[in-house]
This record gives C-alpha cells, structure tokens and sequence, in this order.
C-alpha cells in the first residue's frame, strides 16, 4: 500500500541530520529514530515535506536528529502549532513528536482537541512512564504506587490510559507499539502515515535512566509471546508462543480460550474500522484485566473528512460564489459617503 | 430651522428594546449627511438582566458636528428613554435644558416598580430643568402597523424605529439608508420590513404632522479631506487592516484566536471574509490559538491571534517562543478592565506594562497602540508590515473603547498602502537559519517544502548564524543582544513622533490609545484660552520614535494621561530619566475632556493667568 | 439511601443567596439552579460544609446564587481550583460548576486530570452546546455544521461527546440529565453527592437566547418518551412511550428490539458499577447511532479510594512513624558543625 | 605544612564519574573544618551526552577560605580533571602555577579523540604554566578494590573516591565525614560500601606514601558568629523556610507544583517531609499548580507553588485572581537563562519585570528576592508572612545559581523567627468579605467550614466592603487603589535597607538576588583601594525599603550589576527619576567578582586616583 517514489530516491540516510545524537546510551528513542528514518523514505513524500513538531522533554530532542524541517516548541503544544502549520499548509505531512507528560500531562488539552478536530496530524507519543528530561518525576502514565523524586511514598493517582483517553476524544487512528519490535514498529508508522486524518501512537519506550524496564513485563523477549496480543484487521485475536491461545467475547466480557491447531471460529476478529470505537476502547483496557495479554497494533483506523478538508472547502466555497472579490471594495462596502 | 454647531444625543432603553440598532442606524445617517461624530455603545453587563431593571440597561451615545469632533461627548443634548430604568441610569447625563423624549406606554407601576422609582418621576418634578417631550411611543407603534396583523410582542418590536423615524425628523434626516438596510436585513419576511418600514415612517410623519417638537435642527456639513468615507467600529477596523495586509504581502491570512469579550467580534468579522482567503480558527484556548499561528507562521502563512487581558496573559509563554523562533506574528490586545476577570465589557489601557515586560527574561517584542475606531485599520497593518518586515511578533493595543465605538473613516486606496515584501527563502546555498539582514537584522523565512531548506529551529538558544542550540555563555549575551537590537532596529520603521497644537511651549500632552480624542478636544480647548500645549500621540511604544526624547524637551512639562495607574508615565520616566506628570483615571470609562482640560489649567503656565506655576 | 440530617433543619430557602439571579429569562440555567437547591438540604450535610467553585461562564454565575460558600474562579481553571480545595479539606463537599467551553474547551486538561486522579469533587456540566456568555460562539459540544458568530458556514471539527471523554479519562461517576426533567435531574444529583471519588454529571440545558431548542428533538415533551432511555441499575433497557421497545447486543452492536408485554430476557440489563467501563462507553455513544434514544441516567458508577484519602494515608503514615517531628531537628539534619 | 587564606578547587570528570557527588563531599567536610565556602556545580545540558564528550563534562567548584567567601571562586587554584574532555572544557580557567590531576588511565587515543584533541595534552608542552600531577587513577582504584571482586565497571565507579581522598590528604582533612557517608549510602550493600571505604582510604595513602605532592596546606578556620552550622543548598533552604513558616503561622503547607528545572527540586525535598504534615502536589501543568494553591489557600491552608520562567509566564492569568480574590499564596520562581526554552540549566535574572508587572491589567504584588543559598530560607518564610499578614499573593524570586549552591548557614532557633499570625474568621456578626484591618489593610480570612460566614468571591470586580460583584466605575477605582495601597503597606514588614562597606561615598553598588556574593567581593576589593563604596543588597523589590530613596541619595552614583539587561536599573530611574549606571551580564553565569570591581573602578572617583571622573 506504500507508495515509494522511486523519482524521489530517498534512503535513510537522507533523514539523518548533522546532529550528534544525544539520548542516553541504551535509551529506547534510538530505536524509534531509527524506525522512523526507515519508514519515511518509503512513504513517497519528498523529504522537504516532512515537519515534525514536538514539545519538550527526551522525547521532544526529535525533531534535532531528522534531516526534515522541524519545530521543537514549548511543553505541551505541539499538537497546537502542528495544526496551525496542517490547515494552512494541507501539503505537508505532519508529524508531532511527545512524551508522556508532554502529550498527557501539560499538553493534555491539545492533544485530545487534536483528535477530536482530525486534522491529518500524526502524534507518536513515546510513552516511558516517567519525566525523564527533568530527572526522574511521575508522569501521568505512572503506575498507581510508583515512587519517584517527586512521590517518594509512591504516587497516589491512577495514571491515564493513553488510548482510552485518545478513543474518548474521537481519534480516529489509534495504535501502539514497542520501542524494541522494531518490524512492528516500523509497520504501525507506516499505517499511520497512509491514515487521512488525526493519528495517536503510542509507543512504548524504555528510559533506562529513570524508570529501567518499565515494559520489561510485556516486552523481553522470554514473555512477549505470551503477553502481548497483535491486533490485525481481520485476523481472529491470537496470541501465545505457541499461538495456542485467543479472545473471545461473552456477552460484553473478554476470555482467553485455549485451542490446538486452527482457532475456533468464535474468537473475536479484529475490525479496525469501528465508526463506534466501543469495541477499540474495550481492547485498549484489555491489558489492565489480571492474566489478559497486553494489545499492540492498530486499535481504530477510521477515516472521516479531514479538517483541513472541511476549513478549505469553506473557503473555496466563499471564493467560488464571489468570483474574484475585490479587497477595496471590502474595504467600501456598507454606507458610503463622499466628500469632495 | 435651526443650524446647530454639535450635537450629542443618547438612545437608552432595554436590551430587548434595539438601542444599539437604532444608534448605529442613526450614526450611518448621520455620517452620510457629512458631519464628523464619535460614538459609544454602552452595553449591560454579560449577562441579561431581567428586562426593565436597571442592569438592564443598553445605551448608545453619538457626537456629531460640523466641526472636530472627538469624543462621544460629555453630556447629552437629547435623550431618548424607552423606559423608567433607562431614564433613570440616563437622566443625570442630560445637561439642564435637554431634551428628553420618553415612552409614557411604559411608565406603568410595575415598570417604575422594576426601576425602583416609588412615585413616577413624570409627575414628581424631578424633571423640570429638561423639555420633557412624552410620547405613548407603544400604541402609536401597534396603530402604525396594525395591517400588517402581526403579534403584539413583535409588533412592539418596532417602536425602536418609530423613536428613530422621529429623531430623522428633528434633525432633518432622510430615511433611504435606514430604508435600505431594512431591505437588506428583512429581505426575507415580507411582512416585519413593512412593519418597520411603517414604524419608521410613522415617527417621522407623526412629527411632521403633530407639533411635538417646537424645533427643527440642521448640523452642517464638516468640511473633511475630500474622499470616500464610511463609518467604522474599531473591531472591523482592525480586521480589515489584516486583510488589507494580508493582501498587499500576498500572503494567506490565518487568524486564531479564542472568544473573548470585547475582541471576540475580530473573530467575527474575519470569519465572513473567507473569500479572502482568510482561514479563521476558534482554538480550545488562548494558548493553543497563539501555538497555531506559530505553526501558520512558520510554515509561511500570515499568523495572527487575538484577545484580551486574561487571554494575553496565557499568551505570555508562547510570545517567548515566537520570539527566539523570530517568526512574523501579529498579536493584538483589545484591552479591557482588570484585573482578573475584572469588568469585562468595560475599557482600561492597563496592560501596556504586560505587553512590554510580561514575559520571562529578556523577550523584546514591538508594541503598538490604536488611537481611534479607524486607526485600528492602520495599526494592524502596520504590525504585519513590522512583524514581517524584522520576523518578529508584534503586539498591537486596542481597548474595548474603541473596538466598539464607531466614527467615519477616509476609506484609503489599498494600492497606495505602505508596501510590505515577503520574501521567502529559497536558495539553499549558503543557506543559515539565523544569518540576518544585515539592514532589518531579521532572520530568513525558510519555509516547510522548500527543498534543500531543511533546518531545526525552537526555544533553546540558539547559535549565531547556524540556528543550532547553543549553551555557549557568549554566544548566548550575543543573541540576547542581538534580538534587543533587531527590536531596535524597528525604528527604521517608526514614523517621527509628530504633534499637534504647539510644537513647543509650556506642556506636552502626550498620549496613547484611545485618549485620543479626550486629549485632542482638551488641548483644543487649553490653546483657545491662550495656553502653549502640544498634544503628541504615541501609536509606537516599543521601539519609541527616535525623536521622542527631543519632542519632549522642547515643553517644560509633560503630561501622561492614561487609563491606568500611570504605566506610561512610569516607563518613560524609566526610560528617559525625565519627571513626567501623570494623570490616571481606572473607571471602565473613557476620559471626558473636562477631566483632561482640568489638569492641563492646573500644569501649564497660562498666557491669561489661569495656569499653575511653572 | 440519602440521609437528611434532621438536626441541620436545612430547606431550599437556606441555599438562596441574596443575589437577584440574572440568567435571561427562560434560560434552563433556572431549572438547575431549583433542581440543586432542592437536594441540597437533603445531603445531611451542614450548609457551611459546602463549597461550589466555577470557571467563567452563564453557567459559571451559579455560586453566587446558593447560599454557601463559593468561588468563582477564571475561565477553565475550576476543577484545579477544586482539587486544591478537596485535598486539603477532605471534610467540605465540593462541587464544580462549568460550562461546555469553560469544561470541553480551555478546561479540558484539567477536567480529565480530575477525573483521573479521583477526587471527590462534583463536576457538573451545563451543556448548552453554546458560548452563551460571551453571547454565541461555537463550543467544542456544537454539532458538526453549526452556524454561529464565529462559524458563519458551519463548524468544520466533530464535537466532543462529554460522557465518552469523561470516560476515557476514567471517570468513576458518570451520568446525565436534562435541565427539564427536574425529579431526574435531582435523583441524578443525589446519586452523585453520595459516590465517593470524582463524578462528572452532564445536563442537557437550553439557551433560549443563541441555542434555542438544542436538545428540543430529545427532550419536548411530545418526543421525549420516544427519544429519551433512561438507564436504571439492575433494569433491562426499556424505552417509548408504550415501554414497548428494548434495547439488546448482537456480538458487541447494540439493536433495537419491540415487544409487548414483558420485556423479553435478552434485553441488556444495566449495571452501573462497571471497573472497566467499555459498556458504559459503548452507552454514551447510543444517541449518536441513527433511530437509536438518548440515554441518560447513571452510565458508571464505581467507587475505588480517592484521591485526597491516599494522600492523606501518605501523610498518617509518615506522621506515625516519625513520631512527633521536630522541626528544629529538621533544620539541623545532615552534617553540622558548631562555632563557639 | 603550608597555611594557605583561600583556595578555590574544581572536579571536572564525565557526567557518570559522580563529580557532584565528590564536590559535595569535598565542601561537607570543608564545612566541618570551618571554613567560610562557596560552591558552584555546573551540570551538563539536560540530556546526557555521550560519554567522555565535551557537552556530557560535569563540574563542581569550591571556594573556601578562612576569612569570608562571597562567590565561588573565579579562577581554580586545583583542577581535578578525570579526563581529556574535563581537561579541555575546564583548564582555561586554571590559574597559571595552579594545581591540576590528571587521570593518565582515561588519555587514550579513543579518549583523547572523543575530546577533540589531535595530540595528548599530556605530551605538547601545552600544559606547561601549570603543575600536572599525571596519576593512574583508575589502575590504582582497581588495585585497591581488587580483592572485594566486583565487576569493573563497578569497581572504576569508586575512582572518584580515590580522588578524593587524594584531595583530603592535599588539605589535611579528616576522612570521618565521607566515612559515615557511605556507610549510610550503602549500608545495605557491604561489598560496595568496603569499596568505596578503600578507594577513599587509598587515595589518601597513596599520597602520605609516594610524594606525589611536594605540599600540603590548610586553610584555619573561619572565625564566624557562633553557633549550629549546616551546609545548605539553596532549594533545600527555600523549602526549609516553607516548612518553617507553615509550622509557626499553624497552618498546614500546600506545595503543588510542575517539574521544571531548576525548580524540582524544592518539590522533592518537601515531598520528603510529609511527617510535617506537608502535602505536595505534582498537578498537571503549571496552572493546575497555581490553581490548586489557590484552592487551598481559599480553603484554609497555606498554599505555595513554585517554577521557572517558563512556568512563572503560565502561572500569569491565575495570579491576578489571587491578587483580586485577596488570598495568601507564595510564588516562587527559580529563574534561568530565556527567553523560552533558553538555557534551562543556566542561571538568569531576568524575570525581574515579568515578576514586578507581567500581568493584566492593575495587579500589585509583593515581589522579593533572596541573595544566597542560605538566604532562601529566611526570604521564603518572609514570603510567607507577608502573604498572611497582608492577604495577599507574594513572588519570591531565586535563580538556579542560589538554587543549586551551597554555603554554610547558621541554623536558626525556630522559636527565634518572626511571628506569623493567623486568625481566621470566624464571628457571623457584621462579615463582610471585603472589610479591611485598618492596619494591614488585609481583608478577613474566612475559610469554608465556619458556620454563618457563607459568601462568594470571585474575579470579578467587588464592592468595597461587602465583596459583591461591582460594576459601579467609582467604586472599581477605589478598588484599584485599594489593592495598590494595601501592597504599599507592606513596607511596615520591610526593613530598612542597610549598607555595608561605606554608608556614604562615590558610589553604591545596589545589588539584588545571586549577584549578593559577587559585588560583596568586589565591594570589599574596592575598598582595600581606598574607594569610598557601599554596597546596599535589596531583598525586597516590591514595595521597596522606605528609606531606599534617601540611601540612594548619599553616593554620587549607584551602580546596579544584574544577570539581565538592567531590569531593575530601569524600575529604579522609573521610579526615582534619577539616573543609575548599569553592569549587565547575560551568559548563564554569574558574575565574577572581577567584572564587578572593573566597573566600581571605572566609576568611582577614587583616592588613589585609579578610579574614573566624578
Ligand atoms: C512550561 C514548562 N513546564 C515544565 C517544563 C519542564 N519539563 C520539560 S520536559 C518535562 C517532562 C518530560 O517528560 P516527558 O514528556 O514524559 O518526556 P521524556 O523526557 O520522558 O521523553 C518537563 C516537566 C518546561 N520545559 N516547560
Ligand atoms: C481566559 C479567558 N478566555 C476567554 C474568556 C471569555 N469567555 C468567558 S465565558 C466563555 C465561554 C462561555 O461558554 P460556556 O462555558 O459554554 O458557558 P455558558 O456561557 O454557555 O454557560 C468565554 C469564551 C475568559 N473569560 N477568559
Ligand atoms: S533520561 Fe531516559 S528518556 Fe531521557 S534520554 Fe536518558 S534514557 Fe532516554
Ligand atoms: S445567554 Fe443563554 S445560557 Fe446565558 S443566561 Fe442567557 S439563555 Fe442562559
Ligand atoms: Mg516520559
Ligand atoms: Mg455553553
């Protein structure tokens, strides 16, 4: 479905920028670099048309390591400014780069009117589940209980679930992946990128400062058959090593079935495109049930008129029915009089 | 008939009852028969009050003369009350001898009781030092439009227009431009434009036909500047200063802003004026509208945000950004009373300290101020032609005074304005993020899809010249100093600071904002009693005119008056290390001229004698 | 279940305030302001007890026209403001006042923090669907399309649905009335006053002056019956002005379902108290499904510790094991030294 | 043994070497020896860089000396430097003949290339003017670790430790404190613990056994007011002050805030204390912070927030409601270097005018400063009297210099600190919200949960007295007036501004914040040269002292040096109407009590005719 322009000729290295890079070694932002310069030579885009806006944080040092254009604004209003650039400029493809507590804590706000307005921009949010720029403070995506610097007896609020807050603002392209799948990865990014409209990605990423192994649960390599669950449109929920296991519905409430050999024809098959994005947010709650695997993949991918579409088919429209109005009699226009 | 100088008249009546209609139809007639005026709508606060009580109460005050005019006026001529409320909030404005036309239809107890008024004041007395002229305004409406068999609360609807036809008839008016936006506004239900049209036809025959009035009034045409005029309100004004910018820099106009009383009718007007191209964005909040015409400017769209106090003050962190981006925004600031929520639907000129200072560490923004209804149009294209000109943002004040307030406007040919030239980057020889002009000191506008352009920009400091994030300690001096120079450097578009009245003498007025005209009056009237007073009106605050410094040392005083605590005063004292006196006034209400006059006769040494000491 | 304190001897009247009230007459801000001051007494709460903080708004004069205390506070910043209150204060009730722009638009980031960090405060969203006080502008609750002051051809960005971004940020307490269904509306409040931990209550409520008619296709007598499901805990379903229709799951889609007589035992039967709270989502996207009613009532109820009661366990715990603290010792922990 | 007045030292290795940790060590037991200090850690730009890189450098410099210290030091006398690209980034500022160790181990060629160099420093004669002690520092750490058999990453992890004993030797410090230290640091890690004990004890041997040094000094003590001594960073002591503060007024304390370098940290030493009865609050953003103190403080309790500029411009909106609501809050910002994103580890001053007017409309505040670490403590807790006293919202100003030094502080006697009452009210007869205390012009605190006392408050403007919303314009003026006047009575708290140094002369040095130490040198030095200087430090920016006029009054000149580009220059000519001279400095840094003295020597006519003309 990719479409590489061959005219184009872009390889990875044409997205590397001059600047040294400097996460921490061992950071999982080195791997989702790395998934994103491979991704977007293929997406047929020529490369001055990539902006990438992010706020600040780890995270948010980005936009610095892309040799595209990019903006790397103030804490938390990146999905604002890279709707100013999307509506005035509907060629660009747009790209906002934020941390947990960018996107969900300062940038709350923004990133769910983002949504909402589905403006064609793409929000990958590298959830580490900590503030890692500023050393190691809970960040909404903090477990219940986590001590940090600033909760040394453990956070006393439940955090956010970034996609259950994204679907209850109506994002209509909703996904995760991991830091470390990098096939994965690149695939969801991919999907996001042919996706018209506002996208939110979360992805899991390791802080290996601050908050080590935060996703180790689901994401070495000895468990992740067994804990986490690939969401492909149309394919039945699958999971295990073995692929021996699934989820089907009873009534409205998930079970894991144990099968050998082909899965059972009952098992739930996975529909992104959910205009009514229920059966998207009960998956996005799924890995917070004890003993049920945690959902990667595309959780929703529905595609509506974009905003940009809907603000620029007014203004067409007004042009359209004015012919070619004229800015001095604007300026004339009402009850006139003249001197002389 | 009798020809008159100036006149001032005030319509007062319900907020159901088309006040603010009835005046700005009277003010477009009054424009077109060529006379100067200056009008003040004065609207209830927010929210609706119960109808026929005092907070009630909507009003609409115009001057207009033959000769200057400058303010909506101190007192009224002529009042035209539709009710007990409004004649009582009204009444103690109206000078001795005045003119008062009330509704007797409403003077009924439970009218008076909802005034507060024990006993009516049209028996008690209380009004004998006015020409009480009373008129059961509601029946002689329904009887004029009784044909036309409609409701009686939309048949009532109409006695606002008979109250006009009578005032078009004192004052020797012709009814084709009411007639013709009636056309236009009612185009649709045949039968409430023949209403109206009969309602207004009808105050005027009743007039000609009754001897209600004893008087016929003419004031003469005000020998202006030759040209096409309309009237204008200070919100439109601004808005078409935009788009006239917009046009002249061949650049998209993008405008972002949040509601906010008394700026959310910018909004309003641009978002009918998209066949100008013009994109309108209402964003979730203050913030996130001045984020988005960040992101518009920088991807080479004209960005441009709105608000008052409270929003500005959440603009605060943004402006730091737009400022070491050193993108071209426009920010305007129609200013209102604080602080806090404060009185939102009343004026102030108290947030030029923010506008200069209000950002953390050393964040050099331009700042201009609007000094009338129509010089709104000029300011906001001069702030795009400043912010593009030197990539920089640009605050411009206006106040909820002159937003609201209209007056006539010589329509200028848009091929005459000042040029302003975009010129994008496209080059990528050579090309640095952060190299500038060496005249403007601006930075190139390298905008998104220019191939071979591809740069990082954002808020850490940046190197000189290469735009890469920097923590060198000189490099860091260097670039806070250059941005200060580059602010600087606006001066180079900065007109010289001119005055009217005296060019020298014994006291400076000097002013911004909406004072204007309360200014300009005092210091007429200061000058026919022999006194040597300039008036100087600053429209640029930050950079100042070069020529400020001397401006002001060729009087021996000078005056600041302002409607604030004295912040000017303060700054050009801080500035220029010279005593300045300070007249304050923080009422929600403009200055009257009186107040100005009074200060003036105490400071300046006066060839007749009346002066204070020198 | 609610316990009026006899000995507090409170009525309506207690809760008026001196204030004349000065909504434009015929405004449904009326309705809730009567709907609130008649549960008030009923709470067993002492009037002094409670306190009720709003943003900016019509809907936002509310406090100063109940006779407790109250805060009115700047645009947005309400549930903050309420927040400070509540934890500090565990002992006042607590209730937020705000308006669809004042909650949706410049308070969004805070109302989901609030909801999410489960404090027990009330929110309580008049939702007009209008910028009433600044006299008619779109909100982000307008319909798609909507001509207003600032959308003269329409809106152009989908509006929020409130209750599924309330439940996105995992509300524990969800529900919704209507400003002219006043026993609803006050079973609703009560319902809310009594839930321990953060509750958000939307209120269909009519500006007659620049939104008049908003909810008139629900909630006109003549339609409403049709229109309008109420959801009862432990109640299947039913609605229409016969109670002869129903509403049941096929797999995850909701149908509608006619019968006489007995409602039939496949009809979705409500329960409130969901911990995941997919169906309470999958609910407060019915009315948005064409042919099918609005629901209103309880959508989720769950009680789990909250915010302030954790945080106050934190400061006990230490406070216990520290003993009685010096404050001198404090000062002079670390390494010291004396001059002498 | 030589007996040495002062001497500065600098560690400089890689951010993972635990430089911070080997300077804090270092002052600890300096402190405990005696001697008056300063320190300045210098942390690498956010993010960690990679390894033996320029940008990824840390350091930590100490001053200390055995008569007063002031500033950190401009110049080191010792330079540890644990590899080429601490060597590079630091040698400048070694004073010729100075003291530098290196660690030869971490000069390979991959070393040396990570830093840039060509060749080894070690090798072209470039570090000739210096004594290099070249030490195999990390053979010689695995050496004396070797036997405990931990892995060698962790084993070269106690090389600092080395180095450290090494520089106890050199100054013939104790061991005892660092000793205690580990074993509190890894008393739960024995095998880490005994290494690092070796490491130290190694260090220290090595030196007593070889002759690595040919000297060894001492520094005496300090001979210094007696009493109990603490080294104090300055967040621990604004946060010390809070707690404090909360303790004597009765009320509980109300932190909440957002992470934000380099303010975090007074969050973390504060949720730590929570045993006091300390409730913090990380909100979600910076608004949310201001708001819930703001909630808390309505409600009863003392409510505190605390950021940087960025934050500081977020907080704008939310303090004018404070200011109008009339409620007790403290707002403290930590500057650093701007605008925006700036230089977010580096220290500033340039917030000031943002502090003093960076709001809508009329808003007063209180706004003070602290001087030094240990200074925080004592104007944080004034802060907060203020705020009670007054009821009113107070700005406290630090900066990341303060913030993140130390120095050695007096600890005061709790019962010993100014008196801070609190009566809330609580008698229904006669409330009204906004009468005043005749004195303090404070209006009653009455806090929800009193019985009879139910009201509303809010942004809107209020009527005198009784606190109801108000649009009447006569009384909004009296309002504004009001509140100003009440922020002027503040001065009753304020104490006189005092001088040190001369009391009259040529010239003040009015300084304000960081810059305390610097111009205290510098002041001295200037009068070692026979000039007539004085130097007056205002801890108080808003309202000024009372007498600060007529002290300005007794110098010929005031020079003000400031880490912006003359903020409160400014503010004073605004003020006063009287010229000041100005030394700015925008690098990140603070300055050096070198710079001061330059510029004292230019202006200040002096005795032995160095200085400049009168
Ligand atoms: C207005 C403002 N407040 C606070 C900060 C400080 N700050 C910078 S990044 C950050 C959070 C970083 O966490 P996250 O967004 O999760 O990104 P990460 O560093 O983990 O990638 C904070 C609190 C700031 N720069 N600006
Ligand atoms: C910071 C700030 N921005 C904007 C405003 C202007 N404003 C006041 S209320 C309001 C929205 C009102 O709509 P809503 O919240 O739906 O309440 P309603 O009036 O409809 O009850 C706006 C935009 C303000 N007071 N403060
Ligand atoms: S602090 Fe954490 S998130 Fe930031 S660069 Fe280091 S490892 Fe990555
Ligand atoms: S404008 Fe609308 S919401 Fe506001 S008081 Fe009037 S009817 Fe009610
Ligand atoms: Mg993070
Ligand atoms: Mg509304």
């Amino acid at each position: 479905m990719i479409q590489p322009n061959p005219e184009l000729n872009l390889t990875k290295k044409d997205f590397q920028s001059d600047q040294e890079v400097r996460w921490c070694p061992g950071c999982g932002d080195y791997a989702i670099l790395n998934a994103v310069q491979n991704v977007f030579p293929e997406l047929g885009i020529p490369r001055e048309n990539f902006v990438i806006v992010s706020g600040i944080g780890c995270a948010s040092r980005f936009p610095y390591y892309m040799n595209t254009y990019g903006f790397h604004t103030i804490h938390g209003r990146a999905p604002a400014v890279a709707t100013g650039i999307k509506v005035t400029r509907p060629d660009l493809s747009v790209w906002v780069v934020s941390g947990d507590g960018d996107a969900l804590s300062i940038g709350g706000n923004h990133l769910i009117h983002a949504m909402r307005r589905n403006a064609d921009i793409k929000v990958l949010l590298f959830n580490n589940r900590i503030y890692g720029l500023t050393k190691g403070q809970a960040s909404p995506a903090s477990e219940l209980g986590k001590r940090t610097k600033s909760s040394p007896m453990g956070t006393t609020d439940e955090p956010f679930s970034p996609l259950a807050l994204a679907l209850g603002a109506n994002a209509r392209f909703v996904a995760r992946s991991v830091d470390v799948f990098p096939p994965h990865l690149k695939g969801v990014l991919a999907q996001a990128a042919q996706h018209k409209g506002s996208a939110f990605i979360e992805i899991f990423q390791n802080c290996n400062i601050f908050n080590d192994g935060a996703w180790r649960g689901w994401t070495e390599r000895d468990v992740r058959d067994e804990r986490v669950l690939n969401l492909e449109h149309g394919k039945p929920l699958v999971f295990g090593a073995k692929a021996n296991r699934g989820i089907r519905l009873n009534g409205f409430k998930p079970e894991i079935v144990e099968f050998e050999g082909e899965p059972p024809r009952d098992l739930l098959v996975w529909d992104e495109d959910n205009p009514e994005p229920a059966m998207s947010f009960l998956m996005a709650g799924l890995g917070d049930r004890p003993g049920f695997p945690m959902p990667i993949g595309v959780f929703r991918k529905h595609e509506e008129t974009t905003f940009e579409t809907r603000v620029h088919a007014q203004v067409d429209e007004a042009r359209s029915k004015a012919g070619s109005p004229n800015i001095q009699t604007l300026l004339e226009q009402g009850d006139v009089w003249t001197v002389s | 008939m009798q020809t008159l100088d100036h006149v001032v008249v005030r319509f007062a009546g319900d907020s159901g009852d088309g006040m603010q209609l009835t005046g700005s139809q009277f003010t477009t007639s009054t424009a077109l028969a060529g006379n100067d005026l200056a009008t003040l709508p004065d609207f209830p606060a927010e929210i609706r009050a119960p109808a026929g009580t005092l907070p009630g109460v909507s009003g609409y005050q115009i001057h207009f003369s033959s000769s200057d005019v400058f303010t909506p006026g101190d007192n009224a001529d002529v009042l035209v009350a539709m009710n007990p409320a409004a004649l009582k909030a009204n009444i103690g404005d109206l000078r001795a001898g005045g003119l008062l036309i009330v509704n007797t239809d409403s003077f009924k107890q439970k009218d008076l009781d909802k005034a507060g008024y024990q006993v009516s004041p049209l028996e008690d007395h209380s009004l004998d030092r006015f020409q009480v002229i009373s008129i059961d305004l509601t029946r002689l409406t329904r009887q004029a439009v009784e044909e036309i068999g409609l409701d009686t609360r939309s048949a009532d609807r109409c006695k606002n227009l008979f109250a006009l036809g009578m005032m078009y008839w004192l004052f020797d008016r012709p009814l084709d431009s009411t007639l013709n936006w009636l056309q236009k506004k009612f185009g649709a239900r045949a039968d409430l434009l023949e209403a109206n049209r009969r309602a207004l036809q009808a105050g005027w025959s009743y007039c000609e036909a009754t001897e209600v009035f004893h008087e016929r009034y003419h004031v003469p045409r005000f020998p202006t500047t030759s040209g096409l005029y309309r009237n204008i309100a200070g919100n439109t004004s601004t808005a078409l200063g935009l788009v006239a910018a917009a046009h002249r820099s061949k650049l998209p106009l993008f405008y972002a802003s949040y509601p906010i009383t008394p700026a959310s009718d910018v909004l309003h007007e641009l978002a009918q004026l998209k066949r100008f191209g013009v994109i309108t964005f209402q964003a979730e909040d203050e913030i996130a509208a001045i984020s988005a015409a960040i992101g518009a400017s920088y991807a080479g769209t004209l960005g441009v945000t709105c608000t008052s106090g409270p929003g500005m003050a959440l603009k605060t962190e943004a402006l730091g950004l737009a400022t070491i981006a050193e993108l071209p925004l426009v920010v305007i600031d129609v200013q209102r009373g604080g602080p806090s929520t404060g009185l939102p639907t009343k004026t102030e000129q108290a947030d030029l300290l923010q506008a200069l200072y209000g950002r953390n560490s050393e964040a050099p923004i331009p700042v201009l101020a609007a000094a009338t209804a129509s010089d709104c149009f000029r300011m906001s294209y001069e702030a795009v032609r400043i912010a593009i000109t030197h990539m920089t943002p640009v605050i411009l004040l206006t106040d909820g005074y002159i937003a609201n307030g209209a007056e006539p406007w010589l329509v200028p040919k848009v091929e005459e304005l000042p040029e302003i030239s975009v010129s994008f980057r496209t080059d990528p020889e050579n090309f640095f993020a952060y190299e500038r002009d060496p005249q403007t000191l601006a930075r190139p506008w390298a905008i998104p899809g220019t191939k071979g352009l591809e740069h990082r920009i954002g808020g850490l400091e940046k190197a000189d010249r290469t735009g890469h994030v920097s923590y060198d300690p000189l490099n860091h001096e260097h670039m806070v100093r250059t941005r200060a120079a580059k602010v600087e450097r606006v001066v180079d578009l900065v007109p010289d600071q001119t005055v009217e009245g005296d060019e020298a003498g014994s006291l400076l007025v000097l002013g911004w904002g909406s004072t204007y005209g309360a200014i300009q009056g005092a210091v007429r009237r200061a000058r026919s009693q022999g006194l040597r007073v300039g008036h100087a009106h600053l429209r640029y605050l930050n950079p100042f005119p070069k020529n400020l410094e001397s401006v002001m040392s060729r009087f021996e005083k000078v005056l600041v008056p302002e409607l604030n605590m004295g912040q000017l005063a303060f700054v050009l004292q801080g500035r220029f290390v010279r005593p300045v006196e300070s007249l304050t006034k923080i009422q929600g209400k403009p200055f009257t001229e009186v107040e100005v006059l009074n200060r003036i006769l105490e400071l300046a040494p006066g060839s007749n004698g009346k002066g204070g000491a020198a």
